[in-house]
């Protein structure tokens, strides 16, 4: 994959430079190679669009959608957004305009606004879309038939609170812990913070949150902000609660600095490799794995069907519309199990891993 | 005596213009050698030429009676040739020793590190020479002025015994930012160099040149136009051949000089700055010239300073056309009609990238605005008034500033405040390093604004001008003044008569 | 003299450059070339030119603000959150939030004589943090109706056209106008090449380097607007990852990044010569992995060759 | 000549180098009335960790700075070397493992790409702030290209051993990240290098003429900054265990703001390394307080933003440069 990409970026390295160059260079570029893509062409161009490969989520997220392509050998195309909504919403306008609308989309929004305009753009060039995570409560793929093929998520408040009670039973459900925080407008933080919420509530005063960070998803923040809390609470820290696995390992860390790696147990979420190596470890108590080869895959496998005819989106029930996919919770006993069973994905069984339609808290 | 540094028949050309036409003059051992000329005379060219950053077109450079190729200042620097130019080039960051030695550090590496106590010491030795007693190893940013010429100079000398064959100074107006005392000091060091080096001195004071060369050239259009021994020579005879045409009977209008009002345009009580100023009072006429004499520390700097409001002062009480005024800023004097023409032209009086008539209106942009925008139709006019009437040479009102004479440039400094209608000029060395024929003009200008009913408060480049333009004097010394003289015409002070309270 | 034709033709360099790109990608994939894919490439351009323009006055004096991607979040926030209660009231206020932060900035760099560097770098701070009180921590809807009621004149069509490309227009014409023919432009230049000669002048430098920098927070403002008109809602984190791409615009388009020289239609050229590399490698289709490899290098080499060095005597 | 002016400058600019350490005193000071365990043993040595990796940086950043230049490459130097480290030790992605031997190739490499900034800066003669953006991101793609946007975890205890281990009680990091401040000090006094990146800094047409190869001396310090941000990298690993594209995410603007905070201009020639150490200080402490004294999450950034003004107000010797930019 990264051989491909480097000789890709050559080529075009190269096709850039004559471009600045001037005309003839350019010109003679546009006659020696033949345009691979052609506006207004017969066959479905796949596309996974996300927020940046340099995360190990995101990584297989895109690896799941170039399998599924790879199976019935179609075009994969791989957008990121590098975190700005103005980039991301702007590639995806040009991947239409190449593929002169024939692009099947599958889209984590880098914020849930962007998903609106996603899909008036995918429906305006007749794509078709499917939306992950993000999106405006009130916008539904029944409202946009066909081309609004579906909106997947994970239920990050249930989920959250799994993993949350994970971490207090580590500890013996008695005692102080400190959460470290995604970018706090994001929904999975919103979330995620919500599913600790209510987790700390069920344990009747037994836990207490000591103190709440947000490290905007970054290693360093939760590593400095851990430190600082082993100064403040010092041994009140019975565990440490992560609303993604990256500042988890941050946390890890700084326990560690301070000898307290595999003592103070640590939860994340999102199952990344490294976090279940931790949980083996004996040092995080759990992680939740979203399953992102999957998302990757089946968001571009369902409008494909849709595309191609094998059904008709419009007369699926809800369920099948706006709908959670499977978390699997990682701990010490489970984990074993969890990494034998390595996930090989039916691209036929459309919703088999789907787990009831997306329910809206106020 | 066999010459030291040659050049013969050298030529430079630009496009458009010839800048150097067959120029030769030699340099004897230990001897001093005058080279005067107008500013586009050609002096700065030959200097350049010295100095690796031309290479002559045709003829070339001699030491030693060898030609040699000269490829950069430090190139000039190595072959013995070594410049104290008028901008000074020290960097205030670095220590002196540093400053001397810069990009000559090999000498004292020792495992590649520099040892900071040998090159101290290899620094006080050069400061020695110069009678300059700082510490090597103080930053230079705390250095005054002078100090930091007589570093430059030090720096320049640092070259005896570090190459083989002669060392060639050449000093390029060294005395425009030096007091009286500090020249004299600079002349004695000059003669006592003359046993080893030989020197090339620049200047526009041709009395100065007269004291201290043994031969004098004068430069005009790129040629050297006439060659004499000094003592043959005289100021009257030099500035002939450098104008071209012949000295103006009375230099400094004195004929124009008119007899104050009986207006105050500044009254000043017991202004002063800490460690600047203290108790100075005085009152200031519209249509007089108020000289301020002084050496560098006696405050006059920061009293003209204080009066433009480019500082504040800490005590006392001003007064404007009668109005009591608080300056914090140079723009609430302007606000009251005040302009500063600075003594460092080129980075407070002007800026270089802005065109003629963008610098002359940028006091007084308002006066140029209807409905928000520039009236660019206007702007040029009245710039091309003020042109012709300051006789400035320049291509067009839209060229770049940067690229005019001395001369030219203090003339537009002088429009911009005369466009902005101030009432109070303060000239802070008019006339630093502008040739004569500039400086006539100016001193024209500065009677045409007394004649005006402008007040003018004079820093004079040398006491000579003070004198002789001011219709009063005040001499500064220790941040107080201490001698206030009258100067109508005819009734003149004497230089002596002012040196005498000035130290 | 000699160098005068070459000179002129550095001014056009920028431009050269962009044409250049966009024929070395359109005949590559000629759909590139279809009026409407110009058209939404310009238009996806005006925010960030919108955000570039203003900063553009801010390195003209010879500084820089790095708190206009925070400023046009929270003005984001301030619209969303005002639309439902103020109508389009919340527009001007929105803009004028911009302005406000950007003022601050201006101040604090100059009344408290701190690098506009950290001075702006600090204020984002506290932006930021009003944004996120004000949004209550998450990104707020506009709905639909406030939408149509208040913003369609951001995000509708005139003339076949797309408004954000009018309006971006109406700015280049606005900016390059006060840039070249007021006062205020010209003191930003003088400011941008020898602050001390202005100065000396009698001119309250500062009271023209605040307006620089306000006007930078209004544009920053109005950029955060059209953004919040686009995506139909606000959020403090709306403009993220906008501020290196801003200044990449302006200095791809060739205004020197230490002041005294450039203007408004080179930051508009910058704009477009950054998007139409970012759409232009979607087109060629760069590997997402190479991408930003092939940004970085293209970033350089159009500096390289766009930049006027004829009035900068030392390059840092 | 003028003795007053000249005796009652270096009083004043004497006086005012300290008032960085006075700021940073102050700050503790702050911050020990809300939180009593902030002076404790513990939170010192947890400073030191947090502090060790961007002291490092800082003294590759300062000499940029001090040039008048800046260097925007860090993160993506500080990313390759950082997952180049990851994959040469015992890893779970690559097979090499050569332990401590993969330190000096990583301080090389970043050397590597800061050599790579100077001569692209000097050659192509465009801005510093350009080419080193455009040289950092091509560093961010890289990292993420070679790794495919995973991570490598990293298994090797003697690269662990460089954050992890304690000398004389005190993190091996910081041990590290002291000895490039020594090191930083010796370059910026007692070398040539050192010298001329301050003249060049302060004055660049007068150091041409002074005969200091001008290009070499920028491409030189671009290299030399390029080694620190490489130490860097390798000191992320062994604090993290692991290396990934995003490792140095948000470490570019605390860097420079430690630097400016410190008191070094960023208009070049005024300043120095032992300032930037307490910029540094500053800075983290800074950060670690805002934790300890419990402030509330949403207004962090603004108190830190107002902090960081009043910092440096107080700190910064603004004595010299007239002109603020």
């Amino acid at each position: 994959m990264s051989i491909k990409s480097i000789l890709s970026s050559r080529t075009s390295r190269r096709s850039f430079l004559q471009g600045g160059a001037g005309f003839a260079a350019a010109g003679s570029l546009g006659f020696s190679t033949p345009s691979p893509a052609i506006a207004g062409e017969t066959t479905w161009t796949l596309a996974n669009s996300l927020r940046s490969l340099a995360n190990p989520y995101h990584a297989t997220f895109a690896k799941g959608g170039a399998d599924f392509a790879k199976s019935i050998d179609a075009k994969y195309v791989t957008l990121v957004t590098e975190g700005n909504s103005e980039k991301g919403i702007s590639d995806i306008k040009a991947l239409l305009q190449r593929t002169g609308g024939k692009l099947i989309l599958n889209v984590d929004p880098n914020d849930s606004p962007d998903a609106r305009v996603i899909v008036d753009e995918v429906k305006k060039a007749g794509g078709y879309v499917v939306t992950q995570w993000n999106k405006p409560n009130d916008l539904h793929p029944w409202d946009n038939n066909p081309n609004y093929v579906a909106h997947m998520s994970f239920d990050g408040v249930p989920a959250s609170k799994k993993i949350a009670q994970v971490l207090f039973k580590a500890f013996g459900g008695e005692g102080g812990v400190v959460a470290i925080g995604g970018i706090l407008s994001n929904v999975p933080a919103i979330e995620r913070k919500q599913g600790l919420e209510m987790a700390i509530a069920e344990s009747g005063g037994k836990v207490t949150l000591l103190d709440f960070q947000p490290a905007d998803w970054n290693e360093q923040k939760a590593f400095d902000a851990t430190q600082a809390w082993l100064t403040r609470f010092g041994d009140k820290i019975k565990g440490v609660f992560a609303a993604n696995d990256d500042m988890g390992l941050g946390a890890l860390e700084a326990l560690r600095q301070a000898g307290l790696a595999g003592k103070v147990p640590v939860v994340g979420l999102d199952g990344i490799a490294a976090a279940v190596k931790a949980v083996e470890a004996g040092e995080f108590a759990g992680t939740v794995a979203w399953d992102p080869l999957w998302t990757g895959g089946m968001g571009l496998a369902i409008p494909y069907a849709v595309a191609t005819g094998k059904i008709d989106i419009a007369k699926e029930p809800k369920e099948h519309r706006e709908f959670y996919g499977t978390s699997v919770i990682v701990t010490k006993d489970t984990v074993a199990a969890f990494k034998n069973s390595p996930e090989k994905l039916d691209f036929n069984d459309l919703w088999g891993k789907a787990t009831g339609q997306i329910q809206y808290r106020g | 005596m066999e010459p030291v540094l040659e050049l013969k028949g050298v030529s430079v050309s630009f496009p458009g213009v010839k800048a150097l036409d067959e120029v030769s003059f030699s340099v004897g051992k230990g001897e001093v050698v005058g080279l005067i000329g107008e500013n586009g005379a050609g002096k700065s060219t030959v200097l350049k030429v010295l100095n690796g950053i031309y290479r002559p077109d045709s003829g070339g450079v001699f030491i030693d009676g060898a030609p040699v190729r000269i490829a950069s200042p430090r190139d000039a620097f190595d072959k013995g040739i070594a410049m104290v130019f008028q901008e000074q080039l020290i960097l205030p960051s670095l220590t002196v020793a540093e400053n001397i030695f810069l990009g000559r550090e090999e000498e004292f590496l020792r495992y590649g590190l520099i040892s900071k106590s040998r090159m101290n010491a290899a620094a006080a030795e050069e400061l020695r020479k110069v009678h300059l007693d700082v510490h090597p190893g103080r930053r230079c940013a705390d250095l005054s002025f002078a100090d930091r010429q007589m570093v430059e100079i030090a720096k320049a000398l640092s070259l005896d015994g570090r190459i083989k064959g002669d060392v060639t100074l050449l000093l390029d107006e060294p005395t425009s930012v030096l007091e009286k005392k500090e020249i004299d000091l600079l002349f004695n060091i000059i003669r006592d160099l003359k046993q080893r080096e030989s020197i090339v001195f620049i200047s526009h004071r041709l009395e100065e040149v007269l004291a201290i060369t043994d031969r004098i050239y004068v430069m005009r259009d790129g040629k050297v136009v006439f060659e004499t021994p000094a003592k043959d020579a005289t100021v009257k005879a030099l500035h002939q051949h450098m104008v071209g045409r012949q000295l103006h009977h009375e230099y400094y209008r004195e004929a124009r000089q008119a007899a104050p009002t009986a207006v105050p345009a500044i009254e000043a009580k017991g202004l002063a700055l800490r460690n600047g100023f203290s108790n100075v009072s005085f009152t200031l006429y519209e249509g007089e010239i108020i000289g301020i004499a002084g050496v560098i520390g006696s405050g006059r700097e920061d009293l003209a300073k204080c009066l433009a409001g480019h500082k504040p002062i800490d005590a006392g009480t001003l007064k404007v056309g009668g109005k009591l005024v608080s300056f914090r800023a140079a723009h609430d004097a302007t606000a009251y009609g005040i302009g500063l023409v600075p003594s460092e032209r080129k980075t407070e009086g002007l800026v270089a990238s802005f065109s003629v008539a963008e610098n002359m209106t940028l006091a007084a942009l308002p006066k140029f605005v209807s409905n928000g925008l520039l009236r660019f139709g206007d702007e040029e006019k009245v710039a091309r008034d003020w042109i012709a009437r300051l006789k400035i040479k320049t291509p067009s009102v839209r060229t770049m500033v940067g690229s005019l004479s001395g001369g030219n440039q203090q003339k537009v400094v002088l429009a911009k405040w005369r466009v902005a209608g101030v009432r109070v000029v303060i000239l802070d060395h008019p006339t630093r390093g502008i040739d004569v024929g500039a400086k006539e003009d100016v001193y024209e200008l500065v009677r045409d604004m007394t004649a005006e009913g402008l007040a003018v408060i004079l820093l004079g480049d040398t006491l000579e001008e003070v004198i002789g333009l001011s219709s009063r004097i005040l001499v500064m010394r220790d941040g107080e003044i201490a001698a206030t003289f009258d100067a109508a015409p005819g009734k003149k002070p004497t230089q002596v008569d002012l040196v005498g309270y000035m130290v | 003299m000699m160098t005068a034709p070459r000179e002129r033709l550095q001014d056009y360099a920028p431009l050269i450059m962009l044409v250049a790109l966009v024929f070395a990608i359109g005949f590559y994939d000629r759909s590139f070339f279809s009026s409407s894919n110009l058209l939404t490439i310009i238009a996806d351009t005006m925010t960030l030119f919108l955000m570039a323009s203003g900063v553009t006055f801010v390195i003209m004096i010879g500084g820089i603000d790095l708190s206009v991607q925070s400023v046009a979040s929270m003005s984001s926030c301030v619209l969303a959150v005002g639309l439902p209660r103020l109508g389009f009231a919340a527009v001007p206020l929105a803009v004028l939030a911009g302005g406000a932060a950007g003022s601050l900035g201006g101040i604090v760099s100059t009344k408290l004589r701190i690098p506009s560097f950290i001075a702006t770098l600090a204020i984002s701070g506290v932006v930021t943090s009003v944004g996120f009180w004000l949004s209550t921590e998450r990104s707020i809807n506009i709905s639909a109706e406030d939408s149509a009621k208040s913003l369609n004149w951001a995000v509708g069509q005139f003339l076949g056209v797309p408004s954000e490309i009018w309006l971006g227009v109406c700015f280049l014409a606005i900016l390059s106008a006060l840039l070249d023919l007021t006062p205020f432009g010209r003191l930003v230049r003088g400011i941008g090449s020898q602050e001390r000669a202005v100065m000396a002048s009698g001119i309250d430098v500062n009271r023209t380097k605040i307006a620089a920098y306000a006007l930078s927070g209004t544009m920053a403002g109005i950029a955060g607007v059209i953004m919040a008109a686009r995506l139909g809602s606000g959020s403090p984190t709306l403009a993220n990852e906008f501020l290196l791409p801003a200044i990449a615009c302006i200095v791809v388009g060739g205004t020197a990044i230490t002041g005294g020289v450039g203007s408004i239609w080179r930051t508009f050229v910058g704009a477009l010569i950054v998007q139409v590399v970012r759409i232009g490698m979607t087109f060629v289709g760069v590997s997402a992995f190479a991408q930003q490899i092939v940004f970085g290098c293209i970033l350089v080499a159009a500096v390289a060759i766009t930049m006027d060095r004829s009035k900068i005597a030392v390059i840092k | 000549m003028s003795r007053a002016s000249v005796e009652s400058i270096p009083l004043w600019t004497r006086w005012r180098s300290w008032a960085p350490v006075a700021v940073l005193l102050a700050l503790c000071i702050l911050i020990r009335l809300f939180s009593p365990n902030f002076l404790s043993v513990s939170n010192f040595i947890g400073l030191l960790n947090s502090a060790s990796i961007p002291l490092v940086l800082s003294m590759g950043a300062t000499f940029i700075i001090l040039m008048g230049s800046i260097d925007l490459s860090v993160e993506g130097v500080v990313a390759v070397t950082a997952v180049l480290v990851s994959l040469l030790v015992e890893n779970d992605v690559s097979s090499y493992s050569i332990g401590l031997f993969a330190v000096p190739i990583a301080i090389l490499i970043g050397g590597a790409m800061g050599f790579a900034n100077g001569v692209l800066h000097v050659k192509l003669k465009t801005p510093s702030f350009m080419t080193t953006l455009g040289v950092g991101f091509a560093g961010i793609g890289i990292a993420t290209t070679v790794l495919g946007g995973f991570t490598a975890r990293i298994s090797d205890q003697s690269i662990r051993f460089l954050s992890l281990g304690r000398v004389l009680g005190l993190p091996v990091a910081a041990w590290i990240a002291f000895g490039a401040v020594l090191l930083s000090l010796l370059v910026q006094e007692r070398t040539r290098l050192g010298r001329w990146l301050y003249a060049i800094g302060t004055d660049e047409m007068t150091a041409r003429h002074a005969g200091i190869p001008i290009e070499k001396t920028r491409i030189l310090t671009f290299t030399l900054a390029g080694l620190f941000y490489g130490l860097a990298g390798v000191l992320s690993v062994a604090q993290f265990g692991q290396g990934h594209a995003l490792i140095s995410q948000g470490r570019l603007f605390t860097t420079v703001t430690a630097v400016v905070v410190g008191g070094t201009s960023l208009s070049g020639g005024v300043g120095s390394v032992l300032n930037s150490v307490i910029g540094v200080f500053v800075v983290t402490i800074l950060a670690n307080g805002m934790i300890l004294m419990g402030v509330a999450p949403y207004v962090q950034q603004g108190v830190q933003g107002l902090l960081i003004i009043v910092a440096v107000t107080l700190a910064l010797d603004r004595s010299r440069l007239d002109v603020v930019k």
